[in-house]
């Protein structure tokens, strides 16, 4: 990796965004990179948003906020447009759902949810589809790291579904950086 | 060692503790802190530790002092508001010279506060909390491989000096997760509180030649008196003027006395700065992402950043701003450390706070910015 | 005298899709929406117990008796 | 929502923090149905609570509101009452605000029988700190301070309030909201302590570590572990193992702390106090 | 002085600073002749106390001795015996130190059943303080906060601690200085949290005021009023008011703090615990 | 007036609350503060007040806080201990902005020390004691007419500033019995907190021209909601940066606004000294003795007495130290206000700790014997 | 067999003069002295039940068997 | 008064010599001088030794302590030697008892526990009889003023049995007084 990656993924409380956070984060830690993982907290937080932040860098990493993110994932919100003024120039943005509209660039829209709940059949699984999908349209780290540190995060019993979200999001991921 | 793993600052604390051989912690769940209590309580039993949630904070202090009676390495971690608390036995441990370990990760406060954003507004109470003289040591460290590192040693100085020790972090370091590599200099080396010599007729507060009298715990044979009140060399309660003002100077100076072991201060291209940064905790993370961006805009700043937050390294701080232009001090208070930057530097530099107190960290930008301003 | 008729009304905006209404009206007048939250689905069902509406923790619903069954 | 719940709620304030399914907000229905039953005007109502989950409800409800400190917030309400004894005070209090660090003060509470109506929101658990065991989690429960069950035994806040001399004690769940309705008016009208233990849920916290797939299957357990004080005495001691009474649990007749201070006044404005 | 002084006591600090007559010397006397009938070595003895001229016994013995801060000599105590649960822990409190400031240590304790003997000295007053009233001081009492008499209610400890789920407690009082012996090695051997309540006399701060005249007339008092549990059943209901009962008041089986912990232990290194 | 009684320092706070329209009182006895428990005890009733012994001193200063919510004034007494105990509350009371009075006897420490001797090492712990920044007032009275006086400025203050304040005082001034005698200037005259304004939007956190949000007692009819957690001039939580930032400069900045009436220091031969003492409390009035006995001796000596401890009169320390050959700095502890006279200083006099640690009054020789050495 | 007898020693450095040997030895063996302390002054009385020295709060109380009665 | 009184009462705890401290201190307040009146606290005074201190003058008086007491009473010590040294050069010296031995100047022999035993019949009043000879010997208050303070400070229902006592030890002291 030569590149610093600046990650912001936003939700709402419960939906796991955390998690698909420090899998990021461990993964980038496995290809060799400085990494810090942090988060919103707040009892605020409980329904209301949520927001869970990745640097990865190969050089050392200090101040631990974001700026301007140059990847933007949001979960819980379709209207793209408020994002996009905080991306930084080389940015990308993902967004959970469907639209009809044209597109700057940057935006990609995959419908995450609907990939859980009608592919994956567990809704649940929304978060680790979205990780497949982070990592198909960036590259941030591999699929394989990505799959290793997945797996290292989720309880046993829950691997197998896992796995199938991760792929499909991957998949997902992919197809819409190609439709660019 | 050379093991790399992704370790959150309050989780960095616990794996720092246990590898100095704590072995026992009593706490009160509080908000930033909680995952060191989560974590003990996953942790100790595995190695035969003992983890207990206590009704409240007092009782969680309390408890520690209790075990660490006994030699056990004993440790609690909070936040402000249970720290405030723990003020009336933290004292307690000063003066019956126990060793102890506390956390606190600073949440924005007064009060409740802000529970989940960060602060470094207990600065001064870390130092202060407490009634009446008595000493402390107050570290700081500002990433989860120094929380790790720099807790090891709060343990260690807590057995070594007989004192209690506080860990003082910010909800910022307190909740990252970042990449840490562990290196030689990383291990953390067992040292346990001095016994009573063979031989050697014991007093449990004797006046030795370094100031810490020897321990005997609980159970060892001694039977010693522990006790709040202020006490001779045997342990025994007394007011004779002189021999309160001989312990009260002992108490209070075995500190002083290994000044140069226990202060640690770190920095950044100090020697041909012109405007010294001084900051600690996560706002040292800010600062010397400054040094690194000024520094390659051809502006000569460097940073100092006490580890070591009390006792204060006056001398240090003092030898750093001779001949500097100005110092500044950015803290997320109102201005805490600054006060002491001040008193030690006795007017020979213009000393500049910078304060966020919004509840967000001091960014690079904000330092940035300020001393353009200043120029 | 007519039987009693019930309107039951869910806000959507306020549901948090607990699952609760669902799972005590004694007559399943409630269905999920794919949100998983609240929505009345059986009306006519409501005998007017007030179940749903007592237990509701975000007070979501209105149950009024339809001033002419 | 209803007419009730605008009258009484802050509106603007909603939606309330709690995590979907939580039982604080059903039994904050219930109690603003109260003081609809009791009449009180809104201005001579005094809620005070501590920190938790439950803490939060006084910003809620559109009464004098005190959001104290974690435990403490008997004590405030006791200077509010001794100070302006016309008020009518209530306190919300989590399981580990009353029974963790607020313990000593709810024990004196029911000693000194003061004209105060406390309610306990027992979830057994910490609830705003993300699900740490409480001294009323029952044993071998999972909880992030006890990853491997609980060992520590549990109080019963029932006994804890009656052994410390209180005068009113009752108790019910957050599926029972209108007799949680009729305790609190009933409280609220006996003079002098009363405790009103509620046996809510907490699904995010503790529903989650302990096999409740929905806020609906832990109603679903109170109302099948709830047997009313009427039936309990009917109910063979085998099969009250694991259950737990609701109602009206104690009720009795103590002097008023208020009332007996405010004696003593007269008693000493008049000269007629013996002095030691 | 007895042989059993000059064994367990720290001789070169007698005279103890009580005032003449307190029953505070009786206690530790009777205390320990238990030792000595316990067969416990010294130093295996911990004994823990807080503040109060009760919590100077602890200067006086030749155990290991920890003397506290005001109302925490439980907690600290839990720490020795948690972490060296070899040790005999013995802990002592004043009634201010044990229900006032110190009460939610004191339920605590009780609801953990933590192996720990705990000896009250209830006095009715805060002793060291100069004669303050104490969540024990019986209505109408006077003391220095009480210039007209106290309108507090007191509490029964024995109740509370009862109520907070303790596994062993018994009263009794230092005029009954034989019994007392008896009861502190039945709380010892008691597996877990042990109460003994002891009704003990103040003669300068509660008596003086309080129309005793001696001492004497204090432990006469006692005498009077204390039932033995034995008879108390066969006393009717009237001859009891305002009489107390001593003896063993409740005695159960119930599992003990560190045994529990150390089985967790054993159960989590042999990896068979269950994990959340 | 003109009225004369022997009197106790412990009394005289009493009384002065009393004037000032207190009517509360809840504490928790502590040697040596404890005389003032007993008396209010046997007032207030008298007059229809309230005194209530609470099971400790965090339920004390809660009770103390509630009752001022409902408007009534409200006072509690303690010493190191409980005032340790007290901190998170007075945090609390702080961020609240909720008026309430706070005496602490001061007593040797730390932990439980000598608990009849007399310290002044409560300084810090005054100002920093609870976590988070906070506003305080610290007053130190140094004679029993004094501690009349300023009790009652006290009280006032508390309600003008809606801010906890703390009377300072030593055991040495609390025991002392000293016949006083009432002059014109000692009468207290009661100060109300203001209440909302008819006709006027009403905000119970307003930042208003004063920086003093009006209050509205429970049961006035405006159902404020009062909480720890930062809030907006609604008093609704907020942790919006701007506004978080906003707050919480008003509401620490709210004293610094107020500096000159609330900072009063006593001064005595200053203008022509060459050697200036700075002394508070007990400790000032040996300074006086010695002022008096120099100057007879042809010594030009003089004293700066701080009355307001905190907020620290760094503007008046300041300009009296100006060309002076020394500050002598005489305190019952290891060193505390000394910090803040060379923070003030900022090097231009020579600044001299003189410390007592024994549990003894500093004396009049032990500052003369000092100065002469110094020389 | 003779009687037994005892022997009854008061230390009067330490004695505290609270009275209490006195108040309850059930057969008068002390009296005080002019400064309240305890004083033996019927010894021969003493039927050695010990009540004596089990209620002094300061230790100052021996009571032994004389070996011959 | 045109002198600065400086009187350290010594005794032991429940003796009531503060007691007397401060009767002593409210007489002099009532002839118009500034008085501070100090005691030693402790717990270790409960039966051990307890002294009491009045300063008066017609001077104001800040500095607290007492260092050479010009009045020393001494209530259960009868070796009077060991308190001379730290009397002032103008000092009296009131010791508590009888003695056979010739005694300097300034040191004065009353048996005022022996007339609260056996002339008041209330050895509780030793105190009050010490006050009365403090007056006698020393004159620092006037008798009139002093049995004013005294009856100020005791339970009118204790009023006439003290009045015994002062009278009694008043008349001692004035007797001692005059036997020098
Ligand atoms: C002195 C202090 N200690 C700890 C905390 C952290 N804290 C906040 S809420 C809470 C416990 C919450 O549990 P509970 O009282 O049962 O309320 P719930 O959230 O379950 O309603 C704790 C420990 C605090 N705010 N203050
Ligand atoms: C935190 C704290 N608060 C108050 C005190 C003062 N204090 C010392 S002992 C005591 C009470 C004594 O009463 P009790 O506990 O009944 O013991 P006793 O002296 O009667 O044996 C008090 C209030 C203290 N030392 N620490
Ligand atoms: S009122 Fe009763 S029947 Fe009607 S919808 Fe609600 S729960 Fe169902
Ligand atoms: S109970 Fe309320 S919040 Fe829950 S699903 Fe039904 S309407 Fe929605
Ligand atoms: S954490 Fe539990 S108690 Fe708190 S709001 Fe969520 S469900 Fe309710
Ligand atoms: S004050 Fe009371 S309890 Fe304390 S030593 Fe004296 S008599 Fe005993
Ligand atoms: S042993 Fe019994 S009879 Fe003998 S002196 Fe003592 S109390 Fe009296
Ligand atoms: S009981 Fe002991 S202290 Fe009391 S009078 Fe008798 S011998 Fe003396
Ligand atoms: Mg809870
Ligand atoms: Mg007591």
């Amino acid at each position: 990796m030569n590149k610093r990656w600046e990650v912001r993924l936003i939700g709402t409380g419960g939906q796991g965004i955390v998690t698909v956070s420090i899998i990021l984060a461990n993964a980038s830690v496995k290809e060799g990179n400085n990494v810090v993982q942090s988060q919103n907290y707040g009892p605020e937080v409980r329904g209301g948003y949520s927001t869970a932040y990745v640097i990865a860098s190969n050089k050392s990493i200090l101040y631990p906020k974001i700026d301007s993110p140059n990847v933007m994932m949001v979960m819980s919100d379709t209207s793209y447009k408020k994002y996009l003024p905080e991306l930084a120039e080389d940015g990308m943005l993902i967004m959970n759902g469907h639209t009809e509209e044209t597109l700057p660039d940057k935006v990609y829209f995959v419908p995450i949810t609907d990939i859980a709940h009608d592919k994956v059949k567990r809704p649940i699984t929304a978060n680790i589809v979205s990780l497949g999908v982070i990592v198909g349209i960036t590259g941030m780290v591999s699929e394989k790291t990505a799959l290793e540190a997945m797996e290292a995060a989720v309880p046993s019993r829950a691997l197998e579904i896992n796995k199938k979200a991760f792929a499909l999001g991957l998949e997902a991921g992919k197809a819409a950086l190609e439709n660019k | 060692m050379g093991e790399v793993k992704l370790l959150q600052g309050n989780e960095a604390c616990v794996f720092g503790a246990l590898a100095a051989g704590v072995r026992f912690f009593a706490g009160y769940p509080i908000t930033p802190s909680t995952e060191i209590a989560n974590i003990f309580a996953r942790e100790l039993p595995k190695i035969g530790g003992k983890f207990m949630q206590m009704e409240d904070e007092i009782a969680s202090i309390g408890a520690v002092i209790g075990a660490s009676c006994t030699g056990m390495k004993a440790i609690t971690a909070t936040s402000g508001p249970g720290f405030s608390l723990m003020q009336e036995n933290i004292g307690f441990a000063a003066e019956a010279e126990i060793p102890c370990v506390i956390i606190n990760v600073m949440r924005f406060g007064p009060s409740t506060g802000l529970p989940t954003h960060p602060s470094q507004a207990d600065f001064m109470q870390s130092r202060w909390g407490t009634h009446g003289d008595h000493p402390v040591i107050v570290i700081a460290p500002y990433t989860a491989r120094e929380a790790y590192r720099e807790t090891g040693r709060a343990v260690n100085f807590s057995e070594k000096y007989r004192v209690p020790v506080i860990i003082l972090m910010d909800e910022i370091l307190g909740h990252l997760r970042e990449r840490v590599e562990f290196k030689e200099e990383d291990i953390v080396k067992e040292v346990n509180r001095k016994g009573p010599e063979a031989g050697v007729p014991f007093f449990p507060y004797e006046h030795t030649d370094d100031w810490i009298p020897p321990f005997a715990n609980f159970g060892s044979g001694y039977r010693c008196h522990i006790t709040g009140l202020i006490h001779d060399r045997t342990g025994f309660p007394t007011n004779n003027p002189e021999i309160v003002d001989q312990v009260m100077r002992r108490m209070n100076g075995k500190i002083d006395k290994h000044i140069d072991e226990i202060c640690r201060i770190s920095t950044v291209d100090v020697e041909d700065a012109e405007i010294v940064i001084v900051a600690f905790g996560s706002v040292a993370r800010s600062a010397a992402e400054v040094v690194r961006i000024m520094r390659s805009m051809g502006k000569k700043i460097g940073l100092i950043r006490p580890v070591t937050l009390w006792p204060f390294p006056d001398r240090e701080i003092k030898k750093a701003a001779e001949g500097k232009k100005a110092i500044i001090v950015p803290e997320m208070n109102l201005g805490q450390m600054v006060r002491e930057v001040i008193r030690t530097i006795e007017g020979e530099t213009p000393v500049h706070p910078l304060n966020r107190i919004d509840g967000e960290l001091i960014t690079p930008r904000d330092i940035i910015d300020f001393i353009e301003e200043m120029e | 005298m007519a039987k009693k008729t019930f309107m039951v009304e869910v806000n959507r905006k306020t549901c948090k899709a607990c699952g609760i209404c669902i799972a005590f009206c004694p007559v399943s007048v409630f269905t999920t929406d794919h949100d998983d939250k609240a929505v009345v689905d059986k009306p006519e069902r409501c005998t007017g117990c007030r179940q749903c509406e007592l237990l509701c923790p975000d007070y979501c619903i209105r149950v009024e008796e339809n001033s002419n069954g | 929502m209803g007419a009730i719940h605008e009258k009484y709620l802050r509106m603007d304030k909603l939606p309330h923090i709690w995590c979907p399914g939580c039982g604080n907000g059903i039994i904050m229905s219930s109690f603003i149905r109260a003081i609809e039953k009791l009449g009180y005007e809104k201005d001579e109502v005094a809620a005070v609570s501590g920190i938790g989950c439950s803490g939060r409800i006084t910003g809620y409800m559109d009464f004098n509101t005190l959001h104290t400190t974690h435990g403490r917030a008997l004590v405030f309400a006791t200077g509010i009452k001794m100070a302006n004894p016309g008020l009518k005070v209530f306190v919300f209090m989590g399981d580990g605000d009353a029974a963790a660090i607020g313990g000593n003060h709810l024990i004196h509470s029911c000693r000194r029988n003061i004209d105060i109506t406390a309610i306990i929101f027992n979830n057994h658990i910490y609830g705003m700190t993300g699900g740490q065991f409480s001294p009323t989690t029952f044993r071998n429960k999972y909880a992030t301070t006890a990853p491997y069950g609980t060992t520590d035994p549990d109080f019963d806040l029932v006994n804890l309030c009656i052994g410390a001399g209180a005068s009113y004690v009752a108790r019910s769940t957050s599926y029972h909201a209108k007799m949680l309705t009729d305790l609190f008016v009933a409280g609220a009208l006996h003079k002098g302590f009363a405790v009103i233990e509620v046996i809510t849920h907490c699904p995010v916290n503790f529903g989650r570590r302990n096999e409740f797939d929905t806020p609906a299957d832990m109603l679903r357990w109170q109302k099948d572990h709830a047997v009313r004080t009427a039936k309990a005495d009917m109910v063979p001691m085998e099969e009250m193992e694991g259950k737990f009474v609701i109602g009206e649990l104690i009720k009795k007749e103590k002097p008023e702390y208020v009332e007996e201070y405010d004696r003593l006044i007269e008693t000493v404005r008049k000269g007629d106090a013996h002095r030691e």
